[in-house]
């Protein structure tokens, strides 16, 4: 029993933070200028081969044998910087591509030449012959996407981003992600990995949730960093109450969503019952300290705070974004009230 | 305690409403800083013209002189007929000017007044500075006396309108050796003198109507200092709590219009289970809780104008409406992001200014601002706990 | 326009407050030793004399012929003290019988020789002929009742106390007020005040909103007394933002409470047609500010706060038992949502 | 990161689970504070006579010896064996005797040490005073040393279980010039003493365990001293940390019971519209974040028992979880009113001593505890900004 990261984690949180810290660092948003952001081609096929896709994909697979405990702590890096969700999304693509045997799809994906975008369905999607996918759905990162990403409590689907160029492009709340809306009139999935013995629901959910919890840690240092060295009245304002215990709150807070979040995920990836209880028990906890933390964090700012000239703005879009991929709130509550909690 | 209008207060409703009704012009205002001064300043111009202008303004210099009563009326009769916002002459009409009222000499505002009436002036604020925030008292934009005229230096920040505006009310240091309320002057600052620029922040709503303000070596006249040299901290302090008054009114009135849309959105919206979200026990509960809390917020207002018919020197009380109203109005905004559900991520096409309507997305991330903007929520606490209640202070 | 009191009413507030302050002053409840608390007949018949009961009678129908406006005057003042809550029911019982011409059961009430307890339906109740009432209730303040008040939405009922003997006594939430449980069984209905024209409905959520107001008022009073006065790190702890602010907090919540109250006063005195909203709106606002303001004072008297040899945690048990008096928060939600509010 | 437990330990869990089967009474624990005590002690000597005393305890003391692993698997399973609370020996067990081993005299260790794992001493605690609740170190309880014994005079507060307990921790004050922290002394206070007034303090709840001591010229004799006379603030603080430890699992497991039996009352009780509660909305949604919640609290503390597994020095994250864990239940406790609707003035018939169980109203006063004993959740933030966050201290 222990919680906390071996050496050989602790190596891949590091190197992975190093990697963003000069790759794609926080500071890259004032370059975005409030557009969506588009990974170039030369970082994605670096990513592809510092092996993230494949992180958690089984050697004989194709991928590099690890497992989702250390998936979740590469993609909680990913959430500190707010990396692009697409990331995920083709993390997942990939191991759906992997355990469905979709063997050119996966090595594509792992090779870096495949981009998958979220999509989420705006009501339920309709099933048809072969299981073709008809629906409306909301896809996040569409710039660059070659496949979408559909979950649903049955389990993933995959399917080309044919037709995208017709998407009709909308604003994103978080303007830094892309955000289309697409019409699908029975299109054919790649790949359906279902929701079985492999849970994907249960790692999609977990995967948001490290994103979130990376999230929540980036806001937390970013209210203190600030608290630090902000001076009002004469003192740095983290001597004030008012500032120094929503700073505990959020402290505690991701105490609660990081360890919940390496629970669960050694829960999913050991198959135990209760996996997808925790899983989602994750996300829950994560999404809703992820927006009340950003809200506060705005909040300590003050004016910049309202500002685009400081990170703060980023995190309450970002979160609320996260919010909604792999499970809304009304359907975590659906899951957990639903699945039988351990004791 | 009562509730009555009499009648010629009644009569007076009357005459708003009629005129409100043919006046107010049907079209929206502009998407751009200028094309929104334009706006305004015609529309302040069209109430000058009809013996509308600085309702709150005593007579004898050009103002309407209501009595508070009237200005309730006033108020109420404008947000319901939905006329424009007051915008860019909110800073002239509702601080700058009364300032100038109760401290100026009589030839500034024989100049200044009636220009602002007119809508022939904009006015901008210039108090706040980068590290003068919460505590304004600490500011550092310098100004030295030099002779006939004032040399400033310095930084101003949270600038509304300074893009657009003609005058600002600017708060020196002249004294950098007296005690911080001291050594503090009033300046009224022409925004074309040689030495300024102006550089617009970015808000996280997309918005670039707050500006920063740079002065190097601005020579503003000595005639411009109002009140006296060094005792601008009583003169900025002089219409404290007036921001606080019945101007008030149109706010909350258009925090209810925004109450009821999301009822409406509430109804339109499906929920989880595809029953309208209206139906949710949770947003109902909520819903109704932001009707009543909403309609407690029109009664502190009718509470502090009776207040107000007592005694005309404003007390403390206004602190707990600010902070009541602009935090109601941010739960009203998340609450609009529940009901929209995974919905909430798309933003709706950018329409004219944001005015509070139902532009959900906007509104939510504009309601950041009401809890920051005027005093932080943790000012108005502090000053409710000092001054209301009495509660000992912190030695700063 | 005008919501602050004027000399007379003033008057009326002064000389409410000081005979309590004399009778009924919270240090009562020490002696109580958290047992029900029932009023003497001594001082029942000096309220009565005093014209507590008929104050907002009509003089024409054996009133004092005061309004809505001066009952809630009054009845925050009770509220302040935490009086029991079967004087208020008692004052509807009177109006009751005044509007309904039960000429009797009128002066019987003006005279003191009527104590009225609150009923509070366990479940729908059924009316048989007649209008004979069967059901189970609660009974709050049953010592020495001669009469029930039913309040639903068609109006408020009175029923004869007999049969109270053989009530099951049960202990209440708040110690200090009595409790039955009450099986009805085709009572007859000594009278019933239809809710029209006269608005019981919202005269009774108003009145219960008045004693939540005096209560939010007192607790507020309590919490920043003890905030000036206990020491601790050298400093009277009111400078800690971690209780100055809840404090401000607490103030708030009454300055909004006490406004509603008022406004809602005035409308339903008036009879315009928001009345009900109104009323139902200061009940909501008051119970939600009740119990929280009840809550955090607990939470600033430290260890003092829970035990009973402070006031504290009197107002906690008697905000949740005002709570569900004349409209649970449930039942205020549907009314504010299918009442229109004003504009 | 594993949640794999070696062979032997679950061969170790297995043995206790077994044993506990057995052994776990099924008399309820009385309603009276001595026959609380005699039934907690008889419990305790049961322990020991098996060899489940002191599981945290070196095993050159008596104790058990467990690692960090097996002291999980007891709680753990302890807990699902619905065993007795630890009550009255919770200060010897989980504090006074601790703080023995870390910093008594072997003398000291001898006499006490086995009476406690007996259960033949009960303990209390000696620490809080009226003036000195979340500024501990201000404590004016006076002790003089007079050769071969000190003279105690003063009172402390808040001392759980004074009534029945034998011995007390106490914290006292031997020189009132020295600094805030200097100048105390820990000492072994026979509660037989002459001297000694013990008035229980009547809770919110209803109950009386909680005493306050009054101490009249009591006689201390000077082997009683723990540590040295003045260095007590450091033999205090040896312990610190040690009550988060695992002991906290059997609470957070309790407060898991808690919440599913929430949810069972919600799908009993018929909501507004005569469906069950947990069909409303608010009220699904609230149970389930507490079920996510109570699975992150146990995932926390299983965090802390792996640091505590690379670190022995317990740190201030302790705090978080102190703080998660009190504001949890209490939020817990506040939706079983929500549920139980206008039922919630009713309490249930008074039944055993009050156990966190399913009678909601106490627990619901029995939860306001939570955040003021052990640290106020206003301590706890500064202990986490301070310590955790490393946030720039007030001057104080």
């Amino acid at each position: 029993m222990d919680l906390l990261p071996d050496e050989e984690q602790q190596a891949i949180i590091d190197q992975t933070a190093s990697f963003l810290e000069s790759e794609l660092p926080l500071a890259r948003f004032h370059e975005l200028g409030g557009q969506p952001e588009e990974l170039s081609d030369e970082i994605w096929k670096t990513i592809a081969k510092l092996g993230w896709f494949g992180l958690g994909i089984p050697e004989a697979q194709g991928g590099v044998g690890f497992t989702l405990a250390e998936e979740s702590l590469l993609v909680r890096e990913l959430g500190r910087v707010l990396a692009p969700p697409t990331l995920v999304a083709t993390l997942l693509g990939a191991r759906c591509a992997a355990l469905c045997d979709a063997v050119a799809l996966r090595d594509a994906s792992l090779a870096g030449e495949v981009r998958v975008a979220w999509a989420q369905s705006r009501d339920e999607f309709s099933l048809g012959p072969g299981g073709a996918v008809s629906g409306r759905f909301h896809v996040f990162d569409p710039g660059g996407a070659t496949h979408l990403l559909l979950l649903d409590a049955s389990g993933a689907r995959l399917i080309e981003a044919r037709g995208l160029g017709e998407a009709r492009v909308l604003e994103c709340l978080d303007e830094s992600v892309g955000l289309a809306e697409v019409e699908l009139d029975g299109a054919s999935v790649l790949a359906f990995l279902e929701n079985g013995a492999d849970s994907i629901r249960a790692r999609a959910s977990l995967l948001v949730s490290a994103l979130l919890v990376g999230q929540c840690e980036a806001t937390r240092d970013d209210a203190v960093a600030y608290a630090k060295e902000r001076v009002q009245f004469g003192k740095p304002i983290g001597v004030f109450q008012a500032v120094k215990h929503p700073c505990a709150d959020m402290a505690v807070g991701c105490e609660a969503a990081l360890s919940q979040l390496v629970m669960a995920a050694l829960v999913v990836r050991d198959g135990l019952a209760d996996g997808l209880f925790q899983a989602t028990a994750a996300k829950l906890v994560a999404a809703r300290t992820a927006v009340k933390s950003a809200e506060r964090n705005v909040q300590i700012h003050g004016g910049y705070g309202f500002t685009t000239e400081y990170d703060a703005h980023l995190f309450v879009k970002r979160a609320h974004l996260l919010d909604v991929l792999a499970g809304s709130q009304r359907e975590l509550t659906q899951v957990l009230l639903a699945e039988k909690p351990p004791h | 305690m009562d509730l009555d209008y009499s009648q010629e207060d009644q009569q007076f409703r009357k005459r708003v409403h009629d005129w409100l009704a043919e006046n107010v012009p049907d079209e929206a205002l502009p998407n751009d800083s200028q094309g929104a001064r334009d706006y305004e300043v015609a529309w302040q111009r069209t109430l000058y013209e009809n013996g509308w202008a600085g309702i709150s303004w005593p007579t004898e210099y050009g103002g309407c002189g209501l009595s508070l009563v009237e200005q309730i009326i006033w108020h109420e009769e404008y947000a319901r007929a939905g006329a424009p916002g007051v915008g860019c002459n909110f800073v002239g009409l509702n601080h700058g000017g009364p300032t100038l009222i109760a401290c100026a000499s009589e030839e500034q505002k024989a100049f200044h007044l009636p220009r602002i009436l007119r809508g022939e002036s904009v006015w901008c604020q210039g108090f706040s500075e980068p590290d003068a925030g919460s505590d304004l008292a600490n500011l550092k934009c310098r100004a030295e006396v030099m002779g006939d005229h004032l040399l400033v230096t310095g930084q101003k920040i949270w600038t509304s309108y300074g893009n657009v505006a003609d005058y600002q009310e600017l708060l020196v240091r002249t004294d950098p050796d007296a005690a911080k309320h001291g050594g503090i002057t009033w300046l009224i600052c022409d925004m074309r003198s040689p030495g300024i620029e102006i550089r617009s922040i970015p808000t996280m709503v997309g918005e670039s109507d707050f500006c920063e303000v740079f002065y190097e070596n601005v020579r503003i006249p000595i005639e411009n200092v109002v009140g006296e040299i060094n005792d601008g901290w009583r003169v900025a302090m002089s219409t404290l709590g007036f921001e606080r008054g019945t101007a008030f009114i149109a706010q909350q009135m258009r925090l209810s219009e925004v109450v009821e849309a999301l009822a409406e959105l509430a109804r339109d919206t499906p929920g989880a289970d595809g029953r309208p979200a209206i139906e949710d026990s949770e947003i109902a509960g909520k819903l109704a809780t932001l009707r009543a809390e909403v309609a407690a917020l029109r009664s502190m207002t009718y509470v502090s104008i009776s207040r107000a018919m007592r005694s005309p020197v404003p007390g403390p009380e206004g602190s707990m409406t600010k902070l009541f109203f602009s935090e109601l109005g941010q739960r009203a905004y998340q609450l609009s992001l529940e009901v929209l559900g995974t919905g909430k991520v798309e933003r709706a096409p950018l329409s004219g200014h944001w005015g509070g309507g139902t532009d959900w997305l906007r509104g939510y991330l504009g309601s950041f601002a009401a809890t920051i903007g005027g005093g932080t929520s943790e000012i108005m606490r502090n000053i409710i706990g000092d001054r209301v209640l009495g509660l000992p202070r912190d030695r700063r």
